[in-house]
């Protein structure tokens, strides 16, 4: 039941406001407003008591597998969540002078350092709040390089047809023309495209590596050497960081500017749904573009670089420095893990990646780039099943639900048909990749002798399948007061 | 190792599986004149306990002492229910992603579409969707969705009030600039602080716009005449772009009230409902519109539908708007945006109801009103402007404000914003809040202090 | 499955220990253990997804309406827990000087205070651990004080046939005989027995009031005076306190000793089982013995008063204060609420009580003592289900788990037949009253239509109903290194 | 009105369907004289929200300063995973009551059957319940327990070490009194500071006793001969009780190894793992036992056992000790325990695992080691005793112990446990106690400001 509709006039969580506001004088009667929002009234008891049993309908990193490919949903330490709500980095307001920040601003400025020395970049900026903003951001700084130059012809940014949607997305947002470029059969960037495609219009290249196809693009040197001959700039997309930490950097691949999701690689919460932090990396060249607020240290003394700081920059992404809460979490984790440990991350990430791979194609799965290593990720193709079972990718992963499993990431990337991208992380120990292989092969059996069971899945949670087209077509996107449904789903 | 789970055996039984004899084997398709050795990241500290870091960390924390704080703009000092984070922490809300098995996130879907249903409650729109940043990244993607969402005009000008939030402007700048928008500075009135009709007039020129930005309350705490500039808007074929704090909602009429025809879109910071200052984030930006613009709608939107059997549940929809099936023509590159935040926001506005909102902001503006009366006695202090405002004040010092504010800060007052730099013309002049957080005897402590620092300061220019 | 099954050899919580700890060398090798403990080695996210998940197998009241009568479970303020938690109090060494403490001491000083207040008693002490505590406490001052006048010849307590079983326990405890009086058909005590029990060798007698019946003990004021003037004390067992706050006071009863659970009346946590708090207060005259350590307040500074101060006390019942977290949470409780608060509860949970029980008759339950008002709980007898339809009040109890309630209290007290003790509570809403009402109705018509169904409940939970009798016949205390049983309840 | 959910027409209501006209008609029963008014209160202060008892709890818990703790004394600033208490204060532990309905509450019920086989894993013995109050009230049940359990003897007297924590002693003989026990002390080698076995002999002369108390370490930190203990016990058909510290318990002899034939029952205080010190509670005790002394046993008893489809599940079980069921007849009046210190016992323990708390009680015995080094090399400052230390030393000091605490703490230094008032013999004396959170930083800081202070000290008598 919707919290809304367990309200009932003139009952309230007493204790939560002011108990005797003065009244409001001297705010005109034409600015007023004159009927109350249809805000829920409700007990706290009915609150937590509300919340805490929706929590419970969520599958998470806390109580299940969560093998999302791309995603990188590993163990969240709860440390860096504790350590991070210590009341004296809660209560600072953010325009706070730095004789009151010099705590946080010491954190915030080893990040950097730390970040800069994983990436092999030269400068780094914690500002984007997100991956997506830390693209944006990236892609602006190799716009305004090209116009600090007067190259204003290079309207165009190179994108693999493999890449997350973002890439494209965030180049669009910078202004710029994308142009896809094709995936070889081996997984690689086609370069013959790549030779054909680049030119006095390009800006630069988005890429992701590893791909999403979850395999190392092996021909990085060539196409760093091809793009920035052609005089454009390369754009590393951070997402799969986690497969490379220690091992390769993209400072030396030859990436000009890259972006890290720290909600993936630096294992800070997803939060259904974000909070993120997308900091994002330059070789020299592009230092003076960083989107501000950075983070300076003089004489032992931290402070805030703004605008007047940092006169080139592509400017202010948020109204104040990110989302520093994220940027805490991040160095409490790089901090108790190390630099061994950062090394180790990508080991272990590909390790399981590769084992668990071996075990499916040994049950029988057929995985895609077969002859690769995989990276920390991988996909299998379900195209075997869903012809001759009439068994989806989707029923697999909405069967595994039922099985206690999060399901992997399904019809991405597009090039695969009916695939499962599988991304198990470092910090899944080797018997829950074992039973991950037991329920897909127990799903497999399922869909041979009774694919009903499987086409109908899930059969264990509080609903089953949702149907998405009645969704998008019969729009219900807000509660309002007299809204005759009834969802009872949350109870029974 | 920390966070691995890998025993020996473990290690061993995989690497016999995959036939091969060490870890490092399955990094073979990297060219190696690229591989790094560990000395690549010598830099980096090693690993420390949870023990040694929670030392660390504390001590920190400490360090940034706990000031009086007296700043608002745009980042307010609320009190937060013990159940909010204690709740919203939960692992199952925290580490749980972006809800794209809608079957195995009810939770987060529903107190997404909830909340989705508390913001249109409080801005009176008809939409809105599940966040995205920040107040200022918002109002960006409110300007961009603006553009493409007005049929009537195919101009890229947007007006924009000087009396909007200095860094709400900036990032403005940042994130729209690049899509060649226009952006229009609309100046205020040097004795009310509100942004009159007249000004838009002027700024206008013979020029069309496609849509005009209204904050209330603005960024010097000022009530606009909201109803006016709306219309306006609308009789010159723009969109009206609502910033509004959503604490204020509880007391001031609704965007979707304003004027003949109401605000087109509604934007602002979510930071006042249950997220800490934090230094700044993270917060949660939200954007409500009405129903014809949804299909502009950048960010996730929660849907209410039905299962198999015809229960109700959630889901994640009209996600054909979205990157990752658009890519490069998406509304908007935003994926992840502030989930964890919106489920403490909902959480909060639950536990307040409209009547506790309502009682929160009585309180901040009964105490910004007090606040105002205490600074005020004080000689050579004296309110920028005229007209009323919500829970902020611009004072008038009759010192530099830079060095009054250093001044209190060494006493653990952070006394307000300098608003010098953005506004040369109010010179020295000073932004306050009170929240209902103060108590009397900081108010007043603040005053005496302030006094105290004036009688020793040289008079200002 | 247990966390000693996921147990590997070579696993840990990699940060959780030192990690350079130095080598053991001074301690002789006899005196060292020469084998590790059983216990598991596993990873941390192991250890908070096992316990997460473990934790969703709970009923609490923060996610069910769970009204176990006697119990009073009541909504547990997040505030009180965060602010007993806050670092402040956390990290206070238990036997750190005055000097560190006036901000607790205040806290428990004003607490002792309020307690006071509210029971009209004339001294408290905060010590007792528990309820069981607190009574062992009470008949011990008892004793103190018969034996302090050399009245040896007191060595028997009496105490009513419908008492909670701690209370003849603790006066076994404490040294004492006891004597059980008959409860009449009204619900009363039975005052000629008590007529003819009374005498020299009365110590005291000891009363619910509220008595475990739900009904007030209409001849308090005549029991009082027959056991006084029998040279013997009263004793209140506060555990039915949340009944009468703010509308009668033991103290005006003329009761001599009480304790209070505050994990009970002021709404601190019952965490699966405790901890509790059992302060107890007194009248003037059995002052001199209370427990140690107490807090006194001189000129405005807060200190323990221990042995040395109080040469008379009963003595110490834990080493260091008791259990001072829940003291603080219990404090923050009454601050909340306030002195109308208090008596509101008292107000609501009669109210709710009385509801329910009404609309339970309607519904054609079997209410005990029909003709009295409740207080804050009452006693329905599924006497007639049983009999005509085979199904038990503990079959009830286990069906109404699978519509989302915790079950009543089952078979206490004693003297009703097939019985259900309900305790609403005041935090609970008239919706969910009503909803309880629903089911209990639902489950009757089950139990005519299908008894199997309810004789066989629950069918919902992660188990089915337990072997108790197996449990008590082989033993399976602990889990050991080899153990064959494998436990899947926690999984699927 | 706060934390009631009564609308005014739900009261209307309700009372309709009662057929009373006001809430105060139930109260009926209660004779009117004794009814009392509001006034009655009125010395309890009004309600506040909670905003404001937030920052009253704040103030005052910031008064209590953190200063540097260096006692010991039964109590121990261990250093506490973020994990524990952030899922032990999740509301299905925290709000749930002792799990009578075992159905609907396995969570706890398999948390408390790990405690327990955790608990026999380390004291060695079969048995463990599912904790008592304290470590002190603990070993009183424990007392009161072996005199019920031992068949050999009659016996009501018990032998107590005077190296036993002297609030153990006060507590065993608050609880164990009233039933006639006899406590016997036995006093401690004034070298080498243990308990000799000449001493047991000495304090029994010709009569029986029940049980021997053997507490290892002892109060002093010493570590006893406990073979020797234990057989003599044995010897002289009494029980062995074992008091011991789970953390040193990593490293030392577990009881059921204790002699020929192990210590019978084991008892102590859980704070060590995972507990706050908080003041001084909720803290935990443990009681573990061999399994023909089972049904003696007081607490509660989780067991595994059955469902009606024959899969496992856990119950409390031995429930006809309890008093619920045998009342005047149980083996204790206990009911409520420390549950939820229990559940974050075991979280810990199962974050440490067996070698994380090896090094947790290497590294606290290192620190003392270490500290006991810098403080001897104090003139005038020296052990008191010969024999090895856990992770407590006492000390003999050169001025009046209390004076120098005194001075100590007047710069937040917690210098120790001052042994003098509890053995005057020892006079002046110190106990001191270095957990692996102390940093040579701070065992160096103690050492300087101690040395201070003794150069300004008269000297002792």
């Amino acid at each position: 039941m919707l919290i809304q509709a367990q309200s009932r006039t003139g009952r309230r969580a007493y204790t939560q406001a002011p108990l005797h506001p003065p009244p409001v004088t001297t705010i005109p009667d034409a600015l007023r407003r004159h009927t109350r929002p249809a805000l829920p009234e409700v007990s706290e008891l009915q609150v937590v008591r509300h919340y805490t049993r929706l929590s419970q309908q969520n599958f998470s990193i806390d109580t299940q597998f969560y093998p999302l490919g791309s995603c990188t949903m590993k163990y969240n330490p709860r440390a860096c969540h504790s350590l991070a709500m210590l009341p004296g980095f809660l209560g600072r307001h953010p325009l706070a002078p730095e004789t009151h920040g010099q705590g946080l601003l010491a954190c915030l400025f080893e990040l950097q350092e730390i970040l800069k020395v994983v990436t092999g970049m030269h400068a780094v900026s914690l500002a984007p709040a997100a991956g997506a903003q830390g693209e944006f951001a990236g892609v602006a700084m190799i716009r305004a390089y090209h116009r600090a130059r007067g190259d204003h012809a290079r309207t165009e940014i190179l994108v693999p047809d493999a890449a997350h949607g973002t890439n494209p997305a965030s180049a669009a947002m910078a202004g710029f023309q994308v142009r896809e470029l094709p995936t070889g059969p081996d997984g690689d960037l086609d370069l013959g495209a790549l030779h054909a495609a680049v030119g006095p219009q390009t800006a630069g290249i988005m890429l992701t590596n590893p791909s999403t196809l979850g395999v190392f693009e092996r021909h990085i040197q060539t196409i760093a050497q091809t793009v920035h001959q052609a005089g454009g700039l390369l754009y590393y997309d951070g997402a799969n960081l986690n497969a490379i930490l220690g091992q390769v950097r993209p400072g030396d691949m030859g990436f000009d500017v890259i972006h890290i999701n720290l909600h993936k690689t630096f294992s800070t919460p997803h939060g259904g749904g974000g909070p993120g932090a997308g900091p994002v990396g330059v070789s020299r060249r592009l230092e003076p573009y960083l989107p501000v607020p950075l983070v300076g240290c003089e004489n032992g003394r931290y402070r805030w670089l703004t605008e007047s700081d940092r006169p080139a920059s592509i400017g202010r992404l948020t109204a104040f420095g990110g989302n520093i809460g994220i940027l805490l979490r991040a160095y409490v984790y790089a901090r108790l893990i190390g630099r061994q440990g950062l090394a180790r991350v990508a080991e272990f990430a590909t390790l399981n990646a590769n084992y668990l791979r071996a075990r499916l194609q040994e049950a029988g799965f057929e995985a895609a780039y077969p002859e690769r290593c995989a990276s920390h990720e991988f996909i299998l193709s379900l195209k075997r099943e869903a012809r001759e079972l009439g068994v989806t990718a989707m029923d697999f992963a909405k069967r595994l639900l039922d099985y206690g499993y999060h399901a992997p990431t399904t019809y991405f990337p597009l090039l695969v048909p009916e695939c499962l991208l599988i991304e198990p992380t470092e910090t899944e120990s080797k018997e829950d990749l074992d039973g991950f292989v037991a329920a897909m092969t127990a799903i497999r059996r399922e869909a041979q002798e009774n694919p009903e069971l499987v086409r109908g899945a899930p059969h264990g949670l509080p609903v089953r399948r949702l149907d998405e087209v009645h969704a998008a077509r019969q729009l219900d996107l807000a509660w309002r007061p007299g809204d005759p449904k009834e969802n009872s789903s949350t109870h029974g | 190792m920390p966070f691995i789970p890998h025993t020996p055996d473990d290690i061993a039984a995989m690497l016999a599986t995959l036939g091969v004899d060490s870890i490092a084997a399955l990094f073979d398709e990297i060219p190696p004149e690229l591989r790094v050795g560990a000395q690549a990241l010598d830099a980096i500290p090693e690993a420390r306990s949870e023990m040694e870091i929670t030392r660390l960390m504390q001590s920190r924390a400490r360090a940034d002492g706990e000031p009086l704080c007296f700043i608002g703009a745009g980042a307010y000092d609320h009190h937060i229910p013990s159940a909010v984070w204690q709740i919203a922490s939960r692992g199952e809300f925290y580490s749980a992603y972006t809800p794209y098995q809608a079957e195995a996130s009810q939770g987060t879907l529903q107190v997404l579409y909830e909340f989705q249903s508390m913001m249109t409650a409080l801005t009176g729109l008809d939409v809105s969707n599940a966040s995205l940043y920040d107040g200022a990244s918002a109002l960006a993607e409110a300007v961009l969705m603006a553009v493409r969402a007005n049929r009537q005009t195919k101009s890229r000008r947007i007006l924009v009030p000087r009396a909007l939030h200095p860094a709400y402007r900036r990032v403005l700048h940042t994130l729209v600039a690049p899509q060649g928008l226009e952006l229009v500075e609309v100046g205020f009135d040097p004795r009310g602080g509100h942004t009159p009709v007249e000004r838009l007039e002027a700024a206008l020129g013979e020029e069309a716009c496609a849509a005009v930005v209204i904050a209330q309350p603005n960024f010097f705490g000022i009530l606009e005449s909201v109803d006016e500039l709306t219309d306006w808007a609308h009789a010159h074929q723009a969109l009206a772009i609502a910033v509004v704090n959503p604490v204020a909602l509880a007391l001031l009429t609704p965007p979707g009230d304003w004027g003949a025809k109401g605000a087109d879109l509604a934007c602002g910071e979510a930071q006042p409902l249950g997220m800490p200052l934090a230094s700044g984030g993270p917060y949660a930006g939200f954007l409500c519109c009405k129903q014809e613009y949804v299909r502009q709608l950048p960010g996730r939107i929660v849907g209410r539908t039905l299962d198999l059997d015809g229960r109700p549940g959630f889901t994640l929809t009209l996600q054909a708007r979205e990157q990752h099936i658009r890519r490069g023509k998406a509304t908007s590159n935003i994926c992840t945006n502030q989930g964890l935040l919106v489920t403490a926001a909902t959480i909060h506005l639950a536990l307040l109801g409209a009547e506790g909102l309502e009682r929160v902001a009585a309180s901040c503006h009964a105490n910004t009103q007090r606040l105002g009366e205490l600074l005020c006695a004080i000689s050579g202090v004296e309110p920028v402007f005229e007209r009323p405002v919500f829970h902020e004040l611009a004072l008038r010092l009759p010192a530099p404000t830079a060095s009054v504010l250093n001044a209190l800060a060494a006493e653990d007052i952070l006394g307000g914003f300098d608003l010098d730099p953005d506004y040369p013309e109010l010179e020295p002049a000073l932004l306050v809040c009170a929240t209902e957080r103060r108590t009397e005897d900081e108010l007043r402590h603040y005053a005496q202090r302030l006094a105290a620092h004036l009688e020793r300061s040289p008079a200002a220019s």
